[in-house]
Parts: C-alpha cells; structure tokens; sequence
C-alpha cells in the first residue's frame, strides 16, 4: 500500500471511530448511524464497481442483480433451511461469484455500450426473476422476518453494533481492494488503460483480468446484500431495480472513478443526499438532487476527489 | 363473446407488438441519431417520450388548440428543450469521456422528470385518439385506429430521416461527423452545430413518439426511463449507429414481447426478449445490423 | 467560455439556495402555526409522496395535513396542538426504514402513521417492534398485521385484499359465474391481490383460467387480454393501481370484450380513472370503501357522516377529486388523535388503547380492533360498485 | 539457450500479410541466429513495422510462419508470444503515461510473477516476498538502461529518450530470448544514439538476440551482425554489414535519393 493511501486509510478510522460518538447523543443527528450503515453497505458496492470501471475499464449497469442475489441468497437460506446466515452469506457470495463468471465471460468480449447493454439487461432479467419466482423470492410482496446476524452469542441488531460490522467489512474489502491495486494486477489493469497495445506485448492477460476483477466486485456487492438482508429483515426485488444500478454507477462517477477513494466519497455524499439533506426541499428535492448531480459531473469529470488538491493548493496558497 | 381463434390470437399479438415496437424504434433512431454524432447514449431521450405527451396535453386540453397546431407545436417545444439541453449541459462540457457524458444526460433526465412532476403533477394523462376511438376489426383482431397513426408516424420519421441525411447539406455533414469528427472539422464542418442538431432531431422524433403513443398508453412523468430502456435495447440490438437496425430491432421487439406475453408468459416478456438480446450480443457483439469495424473505431469510458 | 461556466455556476447556486431558502421559511411557519400554549403531541408520518407509487402518499400527505391544521385550528387535542411530522419515502425500501428511524430517533415521536406500501411496510415492522413504537400502516397487505404475535406494534387501516377478493366472488357467485380470468400487475399490491385470489378461488371453488401478468410501465395490455379471449373465461379480475388499471380498462373495451364482465380491485376507487378511460369503463365492477361513494352511501349508514364531512372538507380545500387512499390516512390519523386523546403521548399505552379500540367509525368502514385482530374490519367494510354514466353506482 | 542448431532458433517463411487488397508483405523469409544483433532496414513503407507487428501477434498473418525454438509463434495471442520470449519497444513510443518509471518496468515483470487475486489482496508473505523480488529487479533493469534516478517520476514526464530507454528496459524485463526494437534511435541526439549502441551491445552481451529495425545508417552498420533490406515488403538484399553497402540492389532501392547511409 502507497503512504498516501495508508494515510488516508488511518483518517478514515479515525473518523468512523470518532463518528458515533459525535452523533450518538445529538439528537437532531443521532439517526445518522442508521444512515452511516447504508453507506457502508452501499460503498462495499461502490469500491467494486471502482475498481472494475476506474481500474478495468469495464461499465456495469447491473450491480443491482449482484446486490440482490447476494441478499436473496442469504435470506431464502435463513429462512428456508435455517442455515447460519454467516455460512448464508458465504454461499450468496460463492452463487454470485459464479453467476458473474458465467455472465461476465461472454459479455466481457463485448465493448463500450454494448457491454453497458448486456450488464443492463442482465440486471433486469435478474429483476424480474426475483419478481416472479413468488414461490422462491416472495415475489413483489417480498419477504420478511428474516434473522439479524450473531456474533459469538451477541445479537448484533442494534445501530452500533452493525455499524461496526459494516464498516469493517468496508475496511477489510477497502484494504483488499488497495492491496489488489498496488499488485501485479492492479499494475496490469493501469498499463491496460495507458496502453493496450503495450500491456498485451508484455504478456498481461487482458481478459482474463477482466473477468477477475467482474467476479470481485460481484463478490463484494453480494456480501453489501447479504449486510442489507440481516439489516433491514425484509427483502423485495423493488430494492434492488435498474434504477439502484445506476445510482451505483452515478456514486462512483460522482466519487471520482479513477481512484478507489472515489467511490466512498460518491456513495457517502450521494446517500446522505438522498435519504438526508434533500428533505428541507420537500417536493423540489429530485430537482435538487439532479441540477447536483449535473453540477459535479459537468464541472468536475474526474469527480469530487479533484477537488481535494484543488482545496490543498488553495490552503497553501493562504 | 366467442372465443378468438389462435390465427386471431396471433394477429392480435403481431399488431399489438408492430405498435410498442413502433415506438421502440423511435426512441431507438433518437439514440441512434445522438449516438452517431457524439458516441453518447442520451438516457434523456424516454423524457422527451414523455415530454412530447404531456406537451400534447398541454396543447390539447389546456390550450384547446385543435390537432395538427397542437401536434406540431409539441414537436417544436420538445424540439426546443432537446436544443436547449445540448446548449446548458452537452456544450459547456469539454474533454469528458464517454462514460461521464453518459451521467450527464442521466442528470438531465432526473431533471427534467423533476420539472415534468411540477407542471404535471404525478397522475396520468390521456387525450382522445386522433380519428375516433371505434375499434377496427381485422380478422378477429381489435385493431385501435391510434395504431395506424403510430405506424404512419413511423414510416414518415423513417422517411424524413432517410431523406435529412441523404439530400441535405446538414444531414450529410452528420454523417460525415459520425464518420470522423476530427476530420469532419478540418473539413470545414461546424461540429458544434452538427450536435445541436442531433440533439434537437432526436427530441423532436421522441416527442413524436410521445404524442401518437399517449391516446393509446397513457403518459405520467415518470414513464421516460423504461421507454429509454426499451429504446435503448432496440438500438443496440439493431446495432448503434444503423438507422434501419434500430426501426427492425425495434419493431422486432415489440412482436417478440407480444408474442411472448400471450403465448408463453406474461410475467416474464420483458426477460425474454432481454435475452434473446443477450445471445444476439454474444453472438454477434456489435449487433445485427452493427459493422464491428466502427464499433472498434469508436473510443469509450 | 469562462464567463459561460461562471453564470451557469450561480445560476446554480442561486436556484439551489433559493429552493433551500423557501423550504426553510416553509418549515418556520409551519412551526409557529403550532407553537401554543401546551406541549405538541407529536405524531410521525411516512408516505410514498413521490416516487412510483406517488399516487398513494400525495392524497394521504394532503389529508394529514388537512386533519392536523383542522384540529389545531379547534384547540388541538386536550388543549395541546397536533405537529405531524411527515417523510417521503419515495416509494423506496431503504428511505422508508431510514424515515421510520429517523421519526423515532430524531422527532422522538410515540406513534408513526404510514407506510403507503406493503413492502415499505413490511420492511419496517421489525423496527417499530423493536423499538416499541405503534404503527398504523396505511398499506393493504394482510401479511402486515399477521401473525400478531409477531406484529405487536402494527395496525393497518385499510381493508385487506381478501376482503375485497371475498366482496368480487360473492358477486360473481351470485351471478352464476365460476369461471374467472385475473390479471395483476408484477408490484406488492398486484402480487398480493393475485395471491388471494387464487388461494381464495379454490375454497370458493371458482375456476381460473387465465393468470396473467404484467409491469406498472406497460404501455399495452393487449396481449394479455387477447390470451384471455382465447380461454373460456366468464369474467376478468384485474388487480394494478396506477396507469396501468386504465389501461386494461381501454384495452378491454377496444378489444370488443365489453360481453365479458370486468371487476376492478378496490385501487380503482378514484373518480379520475373513469375520466381516463374516457368511456370505456362503462359496466366496470369494483369493491369500494364507502369513502369513494359518499353520494351513494344510505343515510343511515354509521359511516355515512364522517364520510361527507371528509369529502366536502378535503374538496374545499385542495379542489381535487377524494381518492381511497386519503381515506387510510384519515383513519390512521383519526385513531392515532383518538388514542393521543384518551392516552397522551405514550407509546405503550397507545398500543394498548388501539388494540381495544371497538366501534371506531371511519372512513373505511367501522373498525373493531381486538388482540388478535390488527386490522379490524370485515368484507362489509366494502360495497360492490359498477360504473354507470360515467360515475360510480352502487349494484343493486 | 537453444543454439544446437542455430537454423531453428527464430525463423521467418514466406510471411505475408494483406490489408483490404494491399500486400504489405508479400512472401517474407529470413532466419536470426541466436545472440546476433540483425537489423531490418528499408524505406519508409518497406512494410517493417508490419513485420513486427506480425511477429509480436499485433495482429495475425495472412500466410506463412514465424517460429522460436522450432515452435510456431504465428496466429497465437500477443500475450502469448510475449510469454514464449518475444518482447519488443515501439516505433511510437508505448510507455503506460499515467504509471511510474519504476512501475513500468515492474508490468514488465508480469509474466515472470504469479501472484493471483486473492494472494494480492491478502498480501500473503510470498506475494510480498515476490513483489520485493519484482521490484527489486524492475529496479536493475532501470539501472541497466541508466534510468534508476527516474524510478520514481510518472512515465508520461520523461523526455523522448528515456521513453525509449524505459521501453527497453520494459522489454528486457519480460526475459525474452529475442528482443524486437522499433526505431530506438529515433528522435535521439547523437550522443544519446552513442549510448544506445552501447545498450544494445550490452543486451547481446546477456545473451538476448536482437531484431532492430532502424533508419540510422551508422548504428545500423555499427552494431548489426547482419542486415536484411527490405522494399515494398519483400526481401531485396540480406547479408553482412560490408556485403548490403555494396550490393546494386540496396542502392537502387533507394534511387533518386542520395547514396549516403545517414539518409537510407
């Protein structure tokens, strides 16, 4: 891992440490724990996603359907042959796992838009599957009661407690996603994005990096779902449509893509935007949460992290 | 009533489908349109579907203007907003990639849902067909005069379109920017305008689209996005940047969700005709109608 | 170009705190409408205002609102003033769950009202258990309030979908039907509805032959209704609200299918949906709350009163026809106010107050709420209706 | 090495390529032996990048073969020729811009390393000790090519040489048993084309085959063991350095242009 990184990593436990016990007892924020537990959940995605479309080069657009299979997968085991939603999470996480590969392969040969197509439809075929198949999934009505999660005898079902649960998930797969990016993969995957040409004549396997990376971040959006299903206890294929596809998307992009960090400021900024401070706008909120959106993407391309050296030289400069 | 023969059935579907898959086609040109001048997908292009029927109701039932003034007046204020969102949001943005464009015009379509939910509000709305609303009856199969309008207005965008880019000065400067951009402007060609144009005739076929399909569908604010899909789909299945691929692919479509929904299941439609796009794609990746050449020409993300 | 970023920027600064300007004044007046003398009771609501299922929480939010500034303009409760705090969830699983947390962490209130939706509702039934706050949920599933051991805390206002499934076959039956087509749309509430009927169809022994499916953004039903036209189907349920039930009304009637009767779930009960099958809805059956039908409602009837003092209230103020769901939200709210009357702000007693609420007269129906009863109310909480010269009429 | 019988170690037959209708190789064939520094010289279009390229699986041949070792290398995946011990520099120069010197060099090590996803992301001890050995010989090979004071600069920032250093320090890093230099003097000042005559003599010296093709008459004729000529892509003259500056052929190749090697 770069000093930089390392750096960072260090502030952002920091914060996190330091983050319940500013909020906890203020009231008018006291429910942003709630909040900081989807972000998590959301950022796991995100980092995938990063690394797959800043890193591989790749476009999903239908993360969704890893999402929720990760958390159909954990909850129908749960509840259906009351397996331990540890092991649950496990085997959602070696499905989806193998879903990607199956998918990922043939649609990994494809380029540009119509990758973003084929992850698309693949996203709403999966919507629809969760849809129909009532016997299996609920179908639209979902499905509830689902157990929270335990650890050593203690139920993990107050705000802190999963708080701390996801957000080390978020570290373990963040200091997994670094360790992957300083690696000779990651190595390889940047020297794919300067030059193709070059990366193929010193032997770098192009797609099969490719298919590794779609695999990962599957696996990562797969255990945020199996996070989301103990959280939440109920389960409906409308959590997890095109629509959230995009928005991942969107979290990245607005993070900043070309740097794993991007996605965590993305999904942080846009989560506590939508579910958070867009409220004082009451029905003007949409307009709002787009006229941002079209603000960052049009003036900052490489996302919100440009703005953080930006900031530095403005502060050396006073 | 009697019941309906399975030849009747099967009229029924194969009309029902050649109209949504009508429509298909055309939010499928507008991306093609905006596609070959700027390799952007426009997700905005469903609102322009919905902007063009709530215009038509503005037109229609709070204006009162009869017909043909209201359906050309939509044309022309959709046409407007299409303009008007390459100058704020397309223009002013200089050396983005593919990919960030992409969320700016998925920005846009959040926005202009938005503006569509304050002038609108959140219920749908409906205006009489555009000659009668009795039920034609051929073979068996209830056929909705809106039908013809739809096919009609089809033909003639696939018509207009053929002729924009073969005889005009514009549309031929179009093409030649699809072509290579770079060398389109050493040839003198104002880029710039070029895709304000795309923009604006793309906006204006989807608000074409919007106007001949709401007698028939419905329209509410929020239906732009799963129109975009589906037009999206018929783009590319018909291959990006082939006009005729989008119209076949789109109509395709259509007939296979139709035939799908009543012979095999309804519940499923959408998935099916998903994955037969999904193999079409695998096996041929740029495509039916697509030339995999310039889909290897074009840079993306 | 440089003079270009610069204006689009504070065009942008400016609409954003303009919006942001506006909504704070807003919210400061609707604060000191409510500053009085005595403490507010506070109660919480969640409503799909936005979102794809706008058309459940926009009326519900508007009668909330209404009943919260009526009561404060008349004392408010016991002397204390009504603040209704009100969260959209836009029709979203995670908001509503982030909403309800934020009610009870944040607002600190003793009761919450909402959600719209089922599966809003569903989603967040555990934490109302857990944190010992009762909800009134404004969505139909019975799934909901079943079993009550599990859903101590919850209470739903609106009929259940098998009340309204009972309320469509006993007219079917006495009509000499027993062969039924059904389509649904592929949401909480289609699902739902489709689950009673069938279960409901074989233990009245009706017959269905055709189960069709279809989304909420289709633009075209033909296909569906085509198939059913090749079966020998005596009668069309439909379940769907929004769009989509207009739709299938068109359809059926372009399609020359008129000879086929066709029921409508109780989500029809809007007078707009008539105007928007312009026509074609004619000799449409549905079962509706009688809240839909004040006109018709015999004098007699117990529900008759309030129901007419909510139609011209709410008509007088928003201008706008009464959909049913505003209906739930007055009833959520109404028990809520009649509890906070009786109990003050206190959750468990609340809960308490609510579970033996008996006779409680809204507009839905009169509910007899009961420890293993949540929801209170019986198919007769409906009426059969058919659509007649443009305008609901009650079937005689 | 394999140099039992230096007739198989890297040969060319009847290599052909067309683009559309264009031949741009028409029938090519030629053997290097092992450790020999051969040039490919030619005017421009002669069709020597395309040899590279067809070489080195840029992009497939139309006909014929290329072999190493007695096993045939034409049709196969770049990344493949890559592993068998084909590496080569660029005619426009190919550094990864936005990645550090160092880095580059360590991507070249790629194929020499093993580490998969889940021993890098867990930075298990043999990946660790594997990426100290990758870095510690990425490092070595800069020194080679006189670089190590760059390690730690983005690519993109060096200056035209170094680019080019760093591409052959890039490709020697792969371990090839042939080396394919593009032009590497192109661009370059005379003093810094003096040391890479130097470089380049440094490379056989480890045992590395060289296959350069280059405009630089005076290295060419400095280095090279032996010069193949190409014109309108097929073979025109082949021979030592002494035998093509005499041969009638090479000269009228380049008829209307002056006789001087600088220029050829």
């Amino acid at each position: 891992m770069q000093k930089q990184d390392r750096n960072i990593l260090v502030g952002l436990v920091l914060f996190l440490a330091i983050f319940p016990v500013l909020v906890m007892n203020v009231g008018t924020v006291g429910h942003y724990l709630d909040v900081m537990i989807f972000v998590g959940i959301y950022a796991l995605i995100a980092m995938g996603l990063s690394l797959l479309m800043g890193y591989a080069g790749q476009i999903s657009l239908g993360h969704a359907a890893f999402f929720g299979l990760g958390a159909y997968t954990s909850g129908i085991l749960c509840v259906q042959l009351s397996l331990s939603p540890w092991l649950a999470m496990g085997a959602g996480a070696a499905l989806t796992a193998l879903i990607a590969y199956v998918v990922g392969v043939p649609s990994l040969k494809l380029k540009g838009h119509y990758l973003a197509m084929a992850t698309l439809g693949f996203g709403v075929i999966v919507h629809i599957f969760l849809n129909e198949e009532v016997a299996l999934t609920g179908g639209p009505s979902g499905f509830s009661d689902i157990p929270g999660l335990k650890l050593w005898g203690f139920s993990l079902d107050d705000e802190l407690r999963y708080y701390i649960l996801v957000w080390c998930f978020v570290l373990l797969a963040l200091i997994f996603s670094l360790n992957v990016i300083h690696s000779r993969i990651g190595r390889a995957l940047r020297s794919l994005h300067d030059s193709e040409v070059a990366a193929d004549a010193m032997g770098v396997e192009t797609s099969k990096f490719k298919i590794t990376i779609f695999v990962l971040s599957a696996i990562y959006a797969s255990i945020a779902g199996s996070l989301y299903t103990h959280y939440v206890g109920f389960l409906s294929p409308s959590s997890f449509d095109l629509f959230l596809s995009i928005k991942l998307v969107m979290m990245v992009v607005v993070g900043g893509m070309h740097t794993i960090w991007g996605a965590l400021v993305g999904t942080w900024l846009l989560t506590f935007l939508g579910n958070e401070w867009l409220h004082v706008f009451h029905d003007f909120d949409i307009l709002v949460y787009g006229g941002i959106l079209l603000g960052i993407v049009m003036f900052l391309p490489g996302g919100l992290v440009e703005l953080i050296p930006r900031l530095g030289r403005i502060l050396k400069r006073t | 009533m009697e019941k309906i023969s399975l030849a009747g059935q099967l009229i029924q579907y194969i009309f029902t489908g050649i109209t949504v898959g009508s429509i298909y086609a055309m939010v499928g040109l507008g991306f093609n349109i905006i596609y070959n001048v700027t390799e952007i997908i426009n997700f905005a292009q469903g609102e322009f579907v919905m902007l063009g029927g709530l215009f038509m109701v503005f037109c229609t039932a709070t204006l009162n203007l009869p017909l043909p003034v209201a359906f050309i007046l939509t044309i022309a204020l959709v046409t407007g907003v299409g303009a008007m969102m390459e100058r704020s949001t397309i223009n002013p943005v200089k050396n983005a990639t593919v990919l960030t464009m992409i969320i700016v015009t998925i920005a846009v379509s959040i926005v202009l849902k938005g503006m569509a939910m304050f002038a609108w509000g959140k219920d749908p709305y409906i205006y009489p067909p555009f000659s009668g609303s009795e039920p034609v009856f051929i073979f068996g199969a209830a056929v909705q005069t809106q039908t013809f309008w739809v096919l009609l207005m089809t033909a003639v965008v696939v018509v207009l379109l053929t002729l924009f880019f073969k005889r005009t000065r514009y549309g031929k400067a179009m093409l030649a920017c699809s072509d290579n951009p770079e060398a389109a402007r050493l040839m003198g060609i104002n880029v710039n305008l070029m895709v304000l144009i795309s923009f604006a005739l793309s906006a204006a076929i989807g608000a074409v689209a919007g106007a001949v399909i709401t007698p028939i569908s419905l329209m509410e604010y929020d239906r732009g996005a799963l129109l975009a899909l589906k037009g999206f789909g018929a783009a590319v299945l018909g291959g990006l940047g082939s006009f005729y691929g989008s119209v076949v692919a789109g109509i395709l479509m259509g007939i296979i969700e139709s035939l799908c929904a009543g012979l095999l299941s309804s519940g499923y439609k959408d998935a099916v005709a998903l994955i037969l796009l999904l193999l079409v794609l695998f096996i041929r990746p740029s495509g039916l109608f697509g030339s995999v050449e310039v889909s290897k020409i074009k840079k993306f993300g | 170009m440089k003079i270009k970023r610069r204006a689009i920027w504070i065009t942008l600064a400016l609409t954003i705190s303009l919006a942001f300007v506006f909504s704070c004044a807003k919210e400061k007046e609707e604060k000191k409408a409510t500053t009085e003398l005595k403490e507010p009771y506070k109660v919480g609501a969640v409503f799909s205002v936005t979102g794809r299922t706008s058309f459940l929480g926009e009326p519900e939010k508007k009668t909330a609102e209404m009943i919260t500034e009526a009561i404060n303009n008349t004392g408010g409760i016991n002397g204390h003033p009504l603040e209704l705090i009100v969260y959209d969830d836009e029709s979203d699983e995670t908001k509503c769950v982030l909403a309800v947390k934020r009610l009870i962490k944040k607002d600190k209130v003793p009761v919450i009202i909402g959600p719209s939706l089922s599966g809003n509702s569903l989603a967040v039934v555990k934490i109302v258990n857990d944190e010992k706050v009762p909800l009134v949920s404004c969505a139909a599933s019975f799934k909901i309030v079943t079993p009550v051991v599990d859903r101590k805390w919850v209470f739903k206002v609106p009929q259940s979908d098998s009340h309204a499934v009972l309320t469509i076959f006993d007219h079917l039956i006495a009509n000499g039907k027993s062969k039924i087509a059904i389509m649904s749309v592929s949401t909480g509430f289609g699902a739902s509805g489709r689950e009673e009927l069938l279960r409901l169809a074989k233990e009245v022994g009706m017959e269905i032959v055709a189960d069709e499916r279809y989304g909420p953004k289709d633009t075209d039903l033909t296909a569906q209704l085509t198939r059913i036209r090749g079966t020998d189907a005596q009668a069309i349920v439909n379940w769907s609200v929004g769009p989509t039930q207009v739709l299938a009304v068109k359809n059926w009637y372009d399609l020359g299918m008129t000879t086929i009767p066709f029921y409508q779930s109780h989500g029809f009960g809007s007078r707009k949906n008539i105007e928007l099958a312009a026509g074609a809805a004619e000799g449409v059956f549905c079962p509706l709350g009688r809240v839909n039908i004040p006109d018709l409602v015999p004098a007699d009837n117990p529900q008759k009163e309030v129901i007419m003092a909510y139609n011209q209230a709410y008509q007088a103020k928003y201008n706008e026809p009464l959909s049913s769901f505003g209906g739930h939200a007055w009833d959520a709210l109404n028990l809520v106010i009649d509890a906070l009357r009786a109990v003050g702000p206190d959750s468990a007693k609340i809960r308490d107050y609510l579970e033996n609420r008996r006779n409680f007269v809204g507009q839905h129906g009169v509910f007899n709420f009961s420890p293993t009863d949540h929801n209170g109310l019986t198919k007769e909480a409906f009426e059969m209706v058919v659509v007649k010269d443009g305008d609901w009429a009650l079937v005689p | 090495m394999n140099s039992e019988n230096s007739q198989d170690f890297f040969r060319v037959d009847n290599l052909q390529k067309s683009f559309g209708g264009v031949r741009a190789l028409k029938g090519l064939s030629f053997i290097v032996a092992p450790g020999t520094i051969k040039a490919v010289i030619g005017p421009n279009g002669a069709g020597k990048t395309t040899l590279f390229n067809l070489i080195t699986g840029i992009f497939p041949p139309s006909g014929g073969s290329v072999s190493l070792n007695g096993v045939s290398i034409n049709g196969r995946k770049a990344q493949e020729i890559a592993r068998m011990g084909v590496s080569r520099t660029f005619q426009n120069v190919e550094v990864f811009d936005r990645m550090k010197v160092l880095e580059n060099v360590m991507v070249g090590r790629h194929i020499q390393s093993r580490a998969g996803i889940i021993s890098a992301g867990l930075r298990s001890v043999r990946m660790r000790r594997e990426e100290r050995e990758v870095r510690q010989s990425a490092f070595e090979y800069l020194e080679f090519v006189g670089l190590e004071h760059r390690a730690e600069e983005l690519a993109g920032s060096l200056p035209l040489g170094e680019q080019k250093l760093l591409e052959v320090a890039r490709a020697l890093a792969t371990d090839p048993e042939i080396l394919l230099l593009d032009e590497p003097a192109g661009g370059l000042n005379t003093r810094e084309t003096e040391k890479l005559a130097n470089l380049i003599h440094r490379i056989q010296d480890r045992g590395i085959t060289v296959l350069l093709v280059e405009h630089d008459m005076n290295l060419v004729m400095d280095i090279s063991e032996e010069i193949l000529v190409m014109n309108f892509g097929e073979k025109i003259a082949e021979g030592n350095p002494r035998q093509i500056k005499d041969d009638p052929l090479v000269i009228q190749a380049y008829l209307g242009e002056e006789v001087d090697y600088s220029d050829l």
